[in-house]
């Protein structure tokens, strides 16, 4: 049953991924977007990375797309304002996709396939990932936090208009 | 698991990656800034998906951590990159990514 | 002296720092006398260095200053080698140095630069002495880029007007070509022998198979490299335009020490040559070309500093040949006494102009004789010195090159004469253009025409004495002489001396060359004076150039028909058609044109940079999809 | 360890400098404190236990000398960038953002650890992002931001995708493990071989390496002058130095994987940016293009594949971080007084501001590589390490590269003396004492290269 | 022991509610009476014609407070993993947290101390 799920999850994906590419108005591509995101986690879920799956609903779907949205209202972009490319662009940036894709593919497709034994299926829960993070991972989970102010206060610096003086 | 055992590893490097040249694909096709923002976290999301895939095989949750840095990143960059988008908006009243060609050669 | 040999190149460098800080402070006149001091000083030592060496037995002393760079496997020293060839060009370099610094202080006295020149001619002195003291290919090196430097700020000291600035950077850019050679040479050397000091790549050296491809392309890099630094085919283009700069520095750097940095590496490294025959015969093709080819040249050329520019090269064509044929003795010779005789023609022109009020066009000039005596006579010593009149110093070093060019394959002793010759005949047509017949300038040049000043003519009269007697340190067993300055090298050529199997000259044979250059000398200097004394022919302006020859055939003796049917028209032939077509058009036009290439891919390759963002982007997926697809493929 | 405790100390101190009202000493404080911080990485040095926080960082001696030259250009850097510190109200946020990516460029010398080097890099490059567009009204400065940002972001999605792979081979983000992994003959080689290949373009994407080097002269160029200065020494410093490590530590030993690849990237590198110098007419945009030709040169001590690489590298780091430091100090001068960073408006300068052309000579003559300054003997120990064992040929390219760069690099000279000047370009004390430093140090490492080479 | 099964209830709650909502809506569609004009359609606007777009541009204010939140946010999730295994981890688990939320909220007083979050001011 699960094969159909995975297909069906990873057909989704792709569908709404092109989607995001293709679609003319900025506000559909969020939306489908979206709805990338939750074949992901989906996804997830079949990996038994539930945690993570949950958590990429509340950030992905749950705060940077509504911040896409928000910009796309602010900047009032719903009206696609997008001056098309020329065709032959187009062609090639489709073509060399396709070609990244293929070359990326190419180099596995000499590999033997490796079957998925999930030897371990308790890591993805909530609790053992916390162990990991926050005994191995401790230092980078301290740095994220200089990461995420230094993005705060350049978030604040460039958006907020400056006081006049 | 004997279930998931029907999915090969290399199905789940094919979907990402085909995931990841979609995302490619859109920034090389779209001139709208935001857009490509969003190709880009496609990107992200693609390579999410593969760490996760990764980890699963491995049993080793190391590579769901790495994930979640990986969010937090995300995240991060996202909010600064729209805010240079606000700035370059606030100054030309543009998101057009085509717009910016005045330093050249 | 030898444990004070660090305050040789010490004194300059002190200077150097003194007048370029104090500069304000100083009166011109004390940057003038702090500069000459400082390189007296280190002569004085230099000096005492040198009979250290006379004294001492033939070994080398080496004086390590400090280390410089030592990595694991990797060890380079500031240390200096003292023997008897670093002993010699020390005495050359600083006592010419001191000559020419005092000359300056005359010279240069009314120029605003005064003190700043002086700081760059003590610069210039610091870095050709670390040249030859290095004893390792390194501190040679940085002494050769060193003397690059200092050269290029002095060609264009007077950076006011275009011309100069462009002589400057062109010969930068070329010297540049050559240093490529070198350095590539001193990676080949590092590669090859693991180190680069002198001892230990000759000790290595010695040992290694004869005629190994390896080391003949490390000489033939090297050589390169002095291709460019001394003006040899085909990078000699430099040496005229560098006369743009002050005479003195034309007499110092271009005459007497940078451009014999090649003789002297090569003489150095004589070793490593030795055992690369091909690249020796290859050396001495090129020196013989270049004598024969530069001297054509200079016949034709009617700026008086154009002139000796020339002459310079074809004497160190001269060096190379000597080098070439395996004569390292004979082309050290050479270097000394060239050093003296060049750096008084150089100074005596620049006496010259002097008096003439910057005038450098010899067509104006004639009958200085009674006006600048000192001049004159000195000139006149160095001319007979570099045509080879016995007992001058010219005549030994270039008959004993001569012989040994003829023992190894008459061609070269045949190009040796043929240079000679010409050379010959072009200084005194300069020598009597200049100082006989009558005054052809214009009025107030004429009465401001004056014998330069102290400061100028003793060095003058010094340098003269000098290049008389130079000759006798190594004057032929044939005539009686034991060459000393043979003996005086031997330790530093024996090594090569080896490998070097050539049967001696028969004393017969050697007499008999002796007699063929000299009468052939003597010949050509009556010709020069029967053309421009006696029938005081003076050479048109270059629009009528051509036309002369009717006109000479007009009035005409049967030895004048003869001369011009077998010399002047082929020479004018020859000399108008290396002059203008590859002087101008060939060399010249290459030199250029790497450098306008260079700027033109550079104008195309910058479109790359569209300012499209998406462009860029797409590029580098482009990128990327090569390397994967490389990769891929790699498997 | 201690320098990045610090180094993140300053950093919140600025926040708080911003929150309690004290931020005009704030600038201060920061030099104090990197002074500071350098002393205490020296007394790290030796480091009995390099590794520490469970393998995440690793000070060892090749770290804490990097770690000191990125702490001596921030010194320099700060001392001379004090205009873009006058507007009062973000003194406090643009001093805690390059404190935080000098944090992050600490990560980026000294991890152990995949996670630390991604999240270093990340910091460096957001800190980076804002600061390149923190001239907010500037056309141009909001330009080179997004083209940045655009692309880094981009080239982010590479390196991940990298990441990605080598963890599924290895099922391991600990240098060491990955090492060991490598060594006895891993089975996932294409895994393997791509992930590197990857990492290859994410990490020349951050030393802007041909053919990834497209953002390098845009952003340079708009960016403010000082802004510049810190991305094209501090940044170009920590992404080499993260390459090094990676490269030369864990995937030594499947050099076949990278080194045919990464010699082509160096090739092309060295002679595009050379070449493409040449036509500059704006000096600030010729640094940019030579940037990315040193870049080149900074490649070949990875493909030494040895630790005289890593010597070399942090020699030549430093040599050029106070060169361009230097020169980009002078320029802002230039700009400052004429409006403009073309060469013209350097004529005249020899005679009316002898300091500053004396610090241009020496830098240029330091980053063209001629003896005896330091920049020789980088190049020269960069050459000798990749001569080690590999041939003659790159080097003969790189040779070629820096004989093209004496053109460029003696055009500014040369103007410098042409022409006359009217006004003298005032300088501030500050800045004549940095012009000093980094011509004595320029000198003196050219004359004592030992002082540097210890050999560690 | 969670694997996939073991959300099966969420998924049925989840069809449940989607299903509910889907024939609500449906449902209206077809049993309101349609009667359509052109007035009907029109936005009311006090009796005023409606004009321009009906998405008008948000203040930049707004737009701060979502970046915020997005980063809050982010911090918040950290806390999840720490939270389930608070005994486990003890001490030096609760310091860690401690010097994160710190940072944070040094970041959250900066944040107030810049007026990112002031609406009332009009700049």
């Amino acid at each position: 049953m699960t094969q159909y799920v995975f297909y069906f999850l990873s057909f989704l994906a792709i569908l709404s991924a092109l989607m995001v590419v293709f679609s003319k108005n900025p506000i559909h591509s969020v939306l489908y977007l979206v709805l990338t995101f939750f074949a992901i986690a989906g996804h997830y879920v079949l990996l038994n990375a539930q945690f993570l799956a949950v958590v990429h609903i509340v950030v992905y779907a749950g705060a940077i797309m509504v911040l896409f949205l928000y910009v796309l209202m602010l900047l009032n972009l719903n009206v696609d304002a997008e001056p098309v490319k020329k065709n032959w662009v187009k062609f090639a940036g489709v073509l060399s996709g396709g070609l990244l894709m293929l070359t990326l593919v190419a180099t596995f497709h000499k590999a033997e396939t490796m079957p998925l034994i999930q030897d371990n299926p308790e890591i993805g829960v909530t609790a053992n990932l916390g162990k990991i993070l926050f005994n191995e991972f401790a230092l980078p989970f301290e740095i994220s936090s200089v990461l995420l102010l230094s993005a705060m206060i350049g978030a604040i610096m460039l958006s907020k208009k400056d006081t006049k003086k | 698991m004997g279930t998931l055992q029907a999915i090969p590893l290399n199905h789940y490097i094919l979907v990402s990656v085909i995931l990841f040249s979609i995302g490619v694909m859109g920034v090389l096709l779209r001139r709208n800034a935001i857009i490509i923002f969003m190709c880009i976290e496609l990107m992200l999301n693609a390579v999410n998906l593969l760490m996760v895939a990764f980890s699963a095989h491995h049993g080793d949750g190391s590579g769901q951590v790495f994930v979640f840095f990986i969010m937090a990143v995300a995240a991060a960059e996202v909010a600064v990159g729209l805010s240079i988008l606000i700035m370059m908006h606030r100054n030309t009243n543009t998101t057009d990514v085509g717009f910016l060609n005045k330093l050249k050669f | 002296m030898k444990e004070l040999i660090w305050l040789v190149p010490l004194l300059p460098l002190v200077g150097f720092l003194l007048i370029s800080l104090g500069k304000s402070y100083f009166s011109k006149s004390l940057a003038g006398i702090i500069a000459s001091a400082m390189v007296f000083g280190s002569f004085v030592i230099s000096l005492g260095v040198f009979f250290d060496v006379l004294n001492g037995d033939g070994k080398p002393t080496t004086v390590t200053l400090f280390e410089w760079i030592a990595t694991a496997d990797f060890h380079v020293n500031i240390a200096f080698l003292v023997d008897s060839l670093t002993s010699i060009m020390l005495l050359i370099i600083t006592g010419v140095g001191f000559l020419i610094h005092l000359y300056s202080m005359g010279y240069m006295h009314d120029d605003e630069g005064y003190a700043k020149f002086f700081s760059y001619l003590n610069l210039f002195v610091f870095f050709m002495l670390l040249l030859v003291l290095g004893d390792n290919y390194l501190v040679m090196f940085a002494g050769w880029e060193g003397v690059g430097l200092a050269s290029y700020l002095l060609i264009g000291f007077w950076f006011k007007n275009q011309p100069y600035n462009d002589a400057a950077k062109k010969a930068f850019i070329v010297n540049r070509i050559g240093d490529l050679g070198f350095i590539l040479g001193i990676f080949l050397i590092y590669t090859t022998f693991g180190t680069i000091q002198y001892s230990g790549v000759f000790s290595e050296a010695v040992n290694m198979a004869d005629q190994s491809p390896t080391i003949v392309a490390i000489t033939l890099l090297l050589f390169v490299g002095a291709m460019g630094k001394s003006a040899q085919i085909p990078l000699y283009t430099w040496l005229p335009d560098a006369m743009a700069g002050p005479t003195p520095v034309s007499a110092l750097i271009h005459a007497a020490t940078m451009v014999t940095a090649g003789v002297y590496m090569i003489a150095r490294s004589n070793i490593l040559y030795s055992l690369a025959p091909e690249t020796l015969g290859f050396v001495a093709i090129i020196g013989g070309a270049t004598a024969v080819f530069a001297a054509t040249i200079g016949i034709f050329q009617n700026d008086i500093k154009k002139v000796l520019a020339y002459s310079t090269v074809s004497q160190l064509g001269y060096m190379f040949l000597a080098l070439g044929v395996g004569a390292f003795t004979g082309g050290v010779f050479h270097l000394i006494t060239h050093a003296f005789f060049k750096a008084l023609l150089f100074l005596g022109a620049g006496s010259v102009i002097h008096a003439m009020g910057g005038e450098q066009d010899i067509r104006k000039m004639g009958g200085l004789k009674k006006y600048i005596p000192i001049t004159y006579m000195t000139f006149l010593l160095g001319t007979l010195a570099i045509s080879g009149i016995p007992p001058f110093s010219g005549f030994f070093s270039k008959d004993e090159i001569l012989a040994h060019a003829f023992n190894v394959n008459p061609i070269f002793w045949v190009l040796g004469v043929l240079g000679s010759m010409m050379t010959t005949f072009y200084m005194f047509r300069l020598f009597f253009l200049t100082f006989m017949g009558t005054f052809r300038g214009t009025e107030d040049q004429k009465h401001h025409l004056h014998e330069s000043p102290k400061t100028m003519t003793i060095p003058l009269v010094v340098l003269s004495v000098l290049a008389v007697i130079a000759g006798f340190i190594g004057i032929p067993h044939v005539l009686g002489g034991n060459h000393w300055l043979e003996h005086f090298l031997a330790p530093v050529f024996k090594d090569s001396a080896i490998h070097h199997h050539g049967s001696e000259l028969k004393v017969s044979t050697e007499y008999a060359l002796m007699g063929v250059t000299v009468t052939i000398t003597i010949l050509m200097i009556l010709f020069a004076r029967n053309k421009f004394v006696t029938k005081r022919f003076v050479p048109a302006d270059d629009s009528v150039k051509q036309g002369f020859i009717p006109r000479l055939l007009a009035n005409k003796y049967y030895v004048d028909e003869f001369y011009n049917a077998i010399i002047v028209k082929p020479l004018n032939g020859l000399a108008s058609f290396s002059y203008k077509f590859l002087e101008l058009k060939g060399v010249d036009a290459i030199v250029n044109g790497v450098g306008k290439l260079v700027v033109f891919i550079s104008s195309q390759a910058r479109k790359l940079q569209t300012g499209n963002t998406g462009f860029y982007i797409f590029a580098m997926v482009i990128g990327i999809l090569i390397i994967l697809a490389l990769n891929l493929f790699n498997k | 360890m201690k320098a990045l405790l610090l180094l993140s100390g300053l950093g919140i101190l600025g926040i708080v400098s911003e929150i309690l009202n004290f931020k005009k000493y704030i600038y201060k404080l920061t030099i104090v404190g990197l002074i500071l911080t350098l002393g205490i990485t020296f007394l790290e040095w030796d480091n009995p236990a390099p590794l520490q926080f469970s393998n995440m960082v690793n000070f060892d001696n090749l770290a804490i000398s990097f770690i000191a030259v990125l702490v001596v250009t921030a010194i320099l850097w700060f001392l001379t960038s004090a205009p873009i510190f006058d507007d009062s109200e973000h003194i406090a946020d643009k001093t805690t953002l390059i404190l935080f990516a000098l944090v992050g460029a600490v990560c980026m010398v000294s991890y152990h650890n995949v996670t630390m080097l991604f999240i270093g890099i990340e910091i460096l490059s957001i800190c980076m992002y804002v600061m390149a567009g923190s001239k907010k009204g500037d056309l141009a400065s909001n330009e080179s931001s997004m083209k940045y940002f655009l692309m880094g972001a981009f080239a982010t999605g590479f390196l991940l995708m990298g990441i990605a792979f080598i963890y599924g081979a290895t099922a391991t983000f600990d240098l060491a493990e990955i090492k060991m992994y490598m060594e006895n003959s891993p089975e996932h080689l294409e895994l393997v071989y791509t992930g590197i290949t990857l990492l290859v373009i994410g990490l020349s994407f951050k030393i802007s390496a041909v053919p990834f080097h497209f953002w390098a002269p845009d952003v340079y160029d708009g960016a403010p002058i000082q802004v510049t200065s810190l991305m094209s020494t501090i940044v170009k410093t920590a992404a080499i130095a993260a390459f090094y490590k990676l490269f030369t530590v864990s995937f030594a030993s499947q050099s076949i994987a990278w080194e045919c690849t990464l010699s082509y990237i160096a090739g092309i590198t060295i002679i595009l940016g050379n070449l493409i110098a040449v036509f500059q007419s704006s000096a600030k945009r010729m640094l940019a293009y030579s940037g990315i030709s040193h870049a080149g040169y900074l490649l070949l001590a990875i493909l030494a594949n040895n630790t005289s690489g890593g010597n070399a590298l942090v020699y030549y780091t430093l040599a050029y971080s106070v060169a361009t430091i230097a020169a980009f100090a002078i320029i802002a001068l230039v700009l400052q007084a004429k409006g403009d960073t073309n060469f013209s408006s350097f004529e005249g300068l020899g005679k009316k501001n002898p300091l500053l052309a004396l610090a241009t000579i020496l830098s240029m003559l330091s980053l063209a590589g001629i003896p005896p300054f330091a920049g020789f003997f980088g190049k020269y120990y960069l050459f000798t390490s990749y001569l080690e064992n590999h041939g003659i040929g790159l080097v003969v390219v790189a040779l070629i590269g820096s004989a093209i760069s004496i053109y460029y690099y003696f055009r500014l000279i040369v103007t410098m003396f042409k022409g006359e000047s009217e006004e003298v370009i005032p300088i501030s004390g500050t800045v004549k004492l940095v012009l000093i430093l980094c011509i004595l140090i320029t000198v003196a490492l050219g004359i004592f290269p030992e002082l540097l080479n210890g050999g560690w | 022991m969670e694997t996939p099964i073991s959300y099966v209830p969420i998924l049925i709650q989840l069809a449940v509610a989607l299903g509910f909502v889907v024939t609500t809506i449906i449902a209206t569609h077809f049993l309101g009476p349609k009667r359509k004009t052109k007035k009907k359609l029109d936005p009311f606007e006090c009796g005023i014609e409606s004009s321009g777009n009906a998405r008008v541009p948000y203040s930049v204010r707004y737009f701060l407070t979502a970046i915020l939140f997005v980063l809050f946010d982010v911090e918040v999730i950290f806390m999840y993993p720490w939270a389930v295994n608070f005994k486990a981890l003890g001490l030096t688990g609760l310091l860690e947290m401690f010097l994160f939320i710190g940072l944070l909220l040094l970041g959250f007083f900066y944040v107030i101390k810049k007026g990112a979050l002031k609406w009332e001011d009009n700049n």
